[in-house]
């Protein structure tokens, strides 16, 4: 951990605007800042992760109310939505490489496209919510499912919901920070030597990118096969 | 002047002396640690006291051999405590065979056992001694936890689930029954006791108390009452399979593979009947959730078992078979 | 700042890999694998989200630290799920 | 302290006055501050509970309070007790005072964050005293459902938000200090020369930020289940009411070692620096706190033996509990170890220290009663578990947090208390602590179930001794509260190294400067080098 020991230089050289008095430079404070966002997301793996938890027990106990109440999602919706989030992420890659390499214009055009593809996910998803509730699928006393499996087709749909709820609002928080983040990189807060919000705030979109990512198949994928084979 | 504070409750089951002895085995072993680490601590403490606060303690940073002393040492006694107790746990879970059967629900705030022959008690169990008894039982709202001091053991009731307790009951007397897990306001309330009689006392009891319908015959009218004979009929021509001979057996499923035909099957069947389809016949069973209570479906259970024709203890024994053996895992629940 | 910039293409690759991969895992869905559809979905979100962390989050270019960290997290998730599982599959 | 020492001129006390800058504040020692008032804010509400709870006991029928009331109170003592006393008060007070110091840094990573941590935490309190004032709640605190999903008429939701909150509070201040420690160190200060305090901080935060999110979302789906009747643990829909002791225990478990290993970090600091030497074998210590931290996410399904998990299970289970005691034994054997041929000052601090010792040893071995699968089938839910935890938690986790208080007091107020009333409370303590607990084992064995209001004739003797100790406990963490703050008014003077100590947090002015340090300190040498150089006395 030597970067400790260089870290701590001498003093009274004029400090970077953004630097805080605490931190010696500003490579330890970026250092910091990246290093918090990931342990920041190690606590949103294990957040999602009690949910994944209870989505596999009850897969494995109703296979069969899996399948069909899976049959209710709508796989085109669901699978533009994981296209549109991939390409968000690949813009939010890019916005951070512009902050990185100092392209101001570059850096707001891709993230204005990221939130672009953020606020797409939400409208869809939005429909996808109205055609869920129009057909009783949301859990609580006006759920209806038809044939016997309604009691773990709730449990699916409580699932469903809770995830996906979940997910949502994770991106609404992702879009308002982005809009801090177009905003700072408007007043030219970013270059090439200071550009850690930008970089955490990619960490974060990816991260939300990901659990997309393992919803997708678990809630829309689940033995399409038999039904369709 | 001092009351006499015993320090163990009646020893009133086969089990509880086991019980007893491996916790005074654990009490000898943690006193000896306990008392040891306490001494040195005392010791040293007395013995290399100072008052001169620039007075500095020799330079000793630590050694090899004793960090690894008091970690293998404390580890292998470990061991030795949880095989024991895996041991003595095995025998707690595994009924021997043979066992006398009764059945239990528990609902706030109070635990209701239905005996075979159609006797019923509140906050109270009769059983004889000597024999082995198992209570099945489940609960109706929240958790409860049906628990016996004097015979040492206790298992949740869970609402959607069978668990079950078994003792051999050794000593005659009136014993404590508890709710162990807090369910609400009368979670203290929810209390009784359990009286252990000669066995023929016991069976005067049974014959002298509410000489009811036996449990099986209950079950057997709620058969014919809910109208499950319209589709179950003995010979297995009906829409739904014969269930005679099928408790304590396996039971082939249309989706593939295979369910030990035990109380949660058949409840399950019952009260979910499409989360398990029997081979060869379609999913036509209606549900009876909600139409029957945990009470009479416990009767219903009871009578598809009474339908063995042959060799009672076939099955079931096989499944307890190894019944002391640790790393036997198939208890099914 | 000595982040590491990735080339433009690296991104637009990965970015491509990425939307393959979720073609092939809605085709997968829909061939009679059997058990193995869940499987090979599963295998194929692990792909997808290892290739986002490496490339899009810079883990490969990052620290051990980091490295550490991201594998602390699924380390204990998967204990989290693996240790449920010894009661509920026994 | 012969001389007369006078006072700092400025120091992070007085340098500004305002209400503001302490509600406003980014320094990481006021902020401990903050934690400490509402933490003892919290204790003695706690506490009164408590003393309710043995109050009803003292006689088996229920008559002071009623059962509705009784339930409520041991559910917001457990409440109050784990989530707003135990798992802040280490990390977030103590180590939010000397973390920075101990590690030569100005101040934590992300010093706004702190202090949101702070408002979080404190709001999270507020949402259940609401819960108290509204009617209280009555789930016990480990909330199982289906009570608290369907049956419980109380204020669930508020509590449960009040613990989601306080929850992320607990998350960033792991977070904080887990960056703090990576990034903040000293010119020299390597990992193998921190105090033990800090690996211990590091571990806890590692729990911190692996185990909290987990209940987070396990609060949240009941909350869900119980507001918009979704149905994730519903029995009548074919849920498992059982996954939710999983997903809390996965939490709750670790969770205990987030309240104990703190403690035990400044019990090795006490223990170092009243023996005035390194403590003994400083690499196992350091790595048994690392082990307790990871091991402790192996071992959550202890507390269901008889919730109707598997067989298979429940061994597994029982053995990894095992596995996890051993470090815990590790770190006992080493404190005792470093006592052996030290020059031992039996000052305040250290008598609490040794304390904490005795109880957690009982507390620990007990532990070992409730491990073992045979003997907690009988021994679950009775009073033998209330007696393992409360010796691990009060006996163990206050004792060595007292510990820690009564030493680094002097460097966060420069002033020292009462050296003998300190010892003469924590003698009290002690005392009512054994017979308070000591008598619930019995009583356990002998079958009296917890959370019972009232219960069989038979168990009455010991539980009024119990009800007698609480009362001698209540008296000696009064006379705590009496001498410490008489301490802020009266208290002598201190230099910047009262006890002669090693560590940096030592070497800067009691109380220190609002940026601790007045230039950066470096190091040079292994954490409590007492016999290699001269302590310098000022
Ligand atoms: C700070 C809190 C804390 C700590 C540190 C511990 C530490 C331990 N706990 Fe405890 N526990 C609780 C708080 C804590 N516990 C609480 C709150 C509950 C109840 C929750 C509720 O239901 O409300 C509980 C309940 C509980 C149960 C469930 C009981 C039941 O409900 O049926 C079990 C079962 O295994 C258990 C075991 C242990 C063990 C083995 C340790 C070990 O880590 C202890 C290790 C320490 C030692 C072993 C002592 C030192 C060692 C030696 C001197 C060497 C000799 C050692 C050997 C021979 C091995 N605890
Ligand atoms: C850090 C955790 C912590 C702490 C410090 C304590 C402290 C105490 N606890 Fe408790 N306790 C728990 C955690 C804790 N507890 C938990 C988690 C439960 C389980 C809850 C559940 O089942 O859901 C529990 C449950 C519990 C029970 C079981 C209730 C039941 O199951 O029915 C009892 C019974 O005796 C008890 C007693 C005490 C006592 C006497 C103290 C004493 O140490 C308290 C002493 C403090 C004071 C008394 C306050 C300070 C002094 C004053 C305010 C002065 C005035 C008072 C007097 C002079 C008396 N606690
Ligand atoms: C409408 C017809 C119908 C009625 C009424 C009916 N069942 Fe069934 N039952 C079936 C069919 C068909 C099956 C096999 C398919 C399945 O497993 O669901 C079955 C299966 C079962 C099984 C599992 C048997 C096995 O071989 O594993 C049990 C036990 C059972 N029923 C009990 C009952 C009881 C008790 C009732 C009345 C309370 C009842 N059934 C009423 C049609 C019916
Ligand atoms: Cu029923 Cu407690
Ligand atoms: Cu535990």
């Amino acid at each position: 951990m030597s970067d400790a020991l260089a870290a701590h230089g001498a003093h009274g050289h004029a400090h970077h605007p953004a630097q805080q008095h605490h931190f010696d430079t500003l490579d330890q404070q970026h250092e910091a800042a990246t290093l918090g966002m990931w342990l920041f997301l190690i606590t949103e793996v294990l957040f999602f992760g009690g949910l994944f938890l209870a989505y596999m027990l009850y897969r494995v106990w109703y296979p069969a109310a899996w399948s069909e109440a899976s049959l209710e999602l709508n796989v085109v919706l669901g699978g533009v939505n994981t296209a549109v989030l991939i390409a968000s992420s690949l813009t939010m890659a890019m916005a951070v490489r512009g902050a990185q390499t100092g392209l101001r214009r570059a850096t707001m055009g891709w993230l204005v496209l990221t939130m672009v593809f953020g606020l797409t996910f939400l409208v869809i998803k939005y429909f996808e919510y109205a055609e869920k509730i129009e057909h009783h699928h949301v859990p609580g006393p006006t759920f209806a499912f038809p044939g016997p499996n309604a009691g773990p087709a709730e449990i699916y749909f409580s699932l469903y919901f809770l995830m996906t709820g979940l997910h949502a609002t994770h991106m609404v928080i992702g879009f308002g920070i982005l809009s801090v983040i177009l905003w700072m990189a408007y007043k030219n807060r970013f270059s090439p030597e200071w550009y850690t919000p930008v970089e955490i705030s990619g960490l974060y979109w990816h991260f939300v990118d990901i659990v997309w990512i393992f919803l997708f198949p678990l809630l829309y994928l689940v033995d399409r096969a038999h039904h369709f084979a | 002047m001092f009351p006499r504070i015993s320090l163990f409750p009646a020893q009133a089951s086969t089990m509880a002396a086991q019980v007893d002895l491996l916790y005074l085995f654990i009490v000898g072993v943690t006193a000896f640690f306990g008392i040891l680490t306490t001494i040195v601590v005392i010791v040293f403490a007395v013995k290399y006291r100072t008052n001169d606060p620039l007075k500095v303690g020799d330079r000793i940073h630590g050694s090899i051999p004793l960090e690894l002393a008091w970690s293998i040492i404390p580890f292998i006694i470990s061991i030795v405590i949880f095989w024991w107790s895996a041991v003595v746990f095995f025998d707690l879970q595994r009924p021997p065979d043979q066992t006398l059967e009764i059945y239990a629900t528990g609902k706030r705030w109070m635990w209701k056992f239905q005996h075979l022959d159609g006797q019923n008690e509140i906050n109270e169990l009769h059983v004889p001694m000597g024999r082995p008894i198992k209570v099945t039982f489940t609960s109706e709202d929240v958790l409860h936890s049906l628990f016996f001091p004097a015979f040492r053991t206790k298992a949740d009731a869970i609402p959607g689930r069978y668990s079950s307790v078994w003792f051999t009951p050794t000593k005659l007397g009136e014993y404590h029954l508890f709710c162990a897990e807090y369910c609400g306001t009368k979670h203290s309330g929810m209390i009784g006791r359990v009286v252990v009689m000669e066995p023929a006392a016991y069976q005067a009891w049974l014959s002298g108390s509410v000489p009811g319908m036996s449990l099986a015959a209950r079950g057997e009218r709620l058969f014919s009452e809910l109208a499950c004979n319209t589709c179950h009929l003995d010979d297995g021509r009906g829409r739904g399979p014969s269930l005679v001979n099928k408790f304590g057996a396996s039971e082939q499923l249309a989706s593939g593979g295979a369910v030990p035909v035990d109380e949660a099957y058949v409840r399950e069947s019952i009260l979910r009947p499409q989360s398990k389809i029997v081979a060869g016949y379609q999913p036509l069973m209606p549900t009876f959730q909600g139409l029957v209570s945990e009470e009479n479906v416990m009767a219903l259970v009871e009578y598809v078992k009474s339908l063995r024709a042959t060799a009672q203890a076939a099955a079931p024994a096989a499944a307890h078979a190894e019944s002391t053996a640790p790393g036997a895992p198939q208890e099914s629940r | 700042m000595a982040g590491h910039i990735s080339p433009k293409g690296t991104y637009y690759a990965i970015f491509g890999i990425l939307m393959v991969l979720t073609l092939v895992t809605v085709y997968v869905a829909y061939q009679p694998l059997g058990a193995a559809n869940f499987p090979v979905a599963i295998g194929i979100a692990i792909t997808k989200a290892t290739l986002v962390i490496l490339f899009f989050m810079h883990a490969k270019y990052s620290s051990r630290l980091t490295k550490l960290f991201v594998g602390t997290a699924f380390f204990f998730l998967a204990i989290l799920l693996g240790l449920s599982l010894t009661d509920y599959m026994s | 302290m012969d001389t007369t020492v006078t006072a700092p001129r400025v120091t992070y006390l007085n340098h500004e006055h305002t209400l503001a800058s302490w509600l406003l504040t980014k320094d990481h020692k006021r902020i401990g501050i903050l934690y400490m008032i509402v933490v003892t804010f919290a204790f003695f509400l706690g506490g009164i509970f408590a003393s309710l709870i043995r109050l009803e006991l003292t006689t088996p029928a229920g008559d002071l309070l009623s059962a509705d009331t009784y339930n409520k109170m041991f559910t917001m003592h457990g409440v109050a007790m784990v989530f707003f006393v135990l798992i802040p008060a280490v990390p977030a007070i103590l180590g939010n005072f000397v973390l920075p110091l101990m590690l030569g840094a100005k101040d934590v990573a992300f010093p706004k964050l702190n202090l949101i941590s702070w408002y979080l935490f404190t709001i999270g309190f507020l949402f259940t005293v609401y819960a108290l004032v509204a009617g209280g709640v009555d789930t016990g605190w480990t909330f199982y459902t289906p009570y608290s999903s369907r049956a419980s008429n109380t204020n669930v939701m508020a509590t449960g938000l009040g613990v989601f909150i306080t929850g992320f509070s607990s998350i960033l201040t792991g977070l904080n200090f887990m960056v703090t420690i990576h990034r903040m160190r000293a010119p020299g200060l390597t990992w193998f020369r921190l105090p033990l305090f800090v690996w211990a901080v590091y571990s806890t935060a590692l729990v911190m930020i692996l185990g909290t999110p987990v209940i987070a979302i396990t609060v949240l789906a009941l909350a869900i289940e119980r507001f918009l009747h979704f149905g994730i643990f519903d029995a009548a829909l074919g849920g498992d009411p059982v996954l939710f002791q999983h997903m809390f225990w996965f939490y709750s478990h670790p969770a205990v070692y987030i309240m104990i290993l703190p403690p035990m970090g400044a019990i090795s600091e006490v223990i170092a620096a009243f023996s005035r030497k390194s403590i003994f074998g400083y690499a196992f210590v350091a790595f048994s706190s690392l082990a307790i931290a990871i091991f402790g996410f192996l071992v959550w399904a202890h507390h269901m033996f008889v919730s109707g998990i598997s067989v298979y299970s429940a061994l597994v289970f029982s053995f990894l509990t095992y596995a996890v005691a051993i470090p815990s034994a590790v770190k006992t054997f080493n404190w005792a170890a470093t006592m052996y041929r030290g020059a031992i000052w039996l000052k305040a601090p250290m008598i609490w220290a040794i304390g904490f010792l005795g109880l957690f040893l009982v507390g620990g071995l007990t532990g070992l009663f409730t491990a073992a699968l045979g003997v907690d089938v009988h021994l679950h839910d009775t009073y033998f578990v209330v007696a393992h935890f409360h010796y691990i938690m009060v006996g163990g986790a206050i004792m060595g947090y007292f510990a820690g208080l009564h030493f680094w007091w002097p460097k966060i107020t420069g002033r020292m208390y009462s050296d003998i009333w300190a010892k003469v409370a924590a003698i009290i303590v002690f005392t009512g602590f054994n017979l308070t607990f000591g008598p619930q084992f019995i009583v356990g064995y002998l079958g009296m179930p917890r959370r019972y209001y009232a219960y069989p004739e038979e168990f009455q003797v010991l539980n009024v001794l119990s009800s007698a100790g609480a009362s001698i406990l209540g008296l000696g963490y009064t006379l705590i509260a009496i001498y410490l703050v008489a301490s802020l008014f009266k208290g002598e003077r201190v230099g910047a190294n009262p006890w002669h100590a090693t560590g940096l947090e030592w070497t800067t002015q009691s109380p220190p400067l609002p940026h601790n340090f007045e230039k950066q300190p470096v190091v040079t040498e292994d954490a409590y080098e007492y016999t290699k150089r001269e302590i310098k006395v000022v």
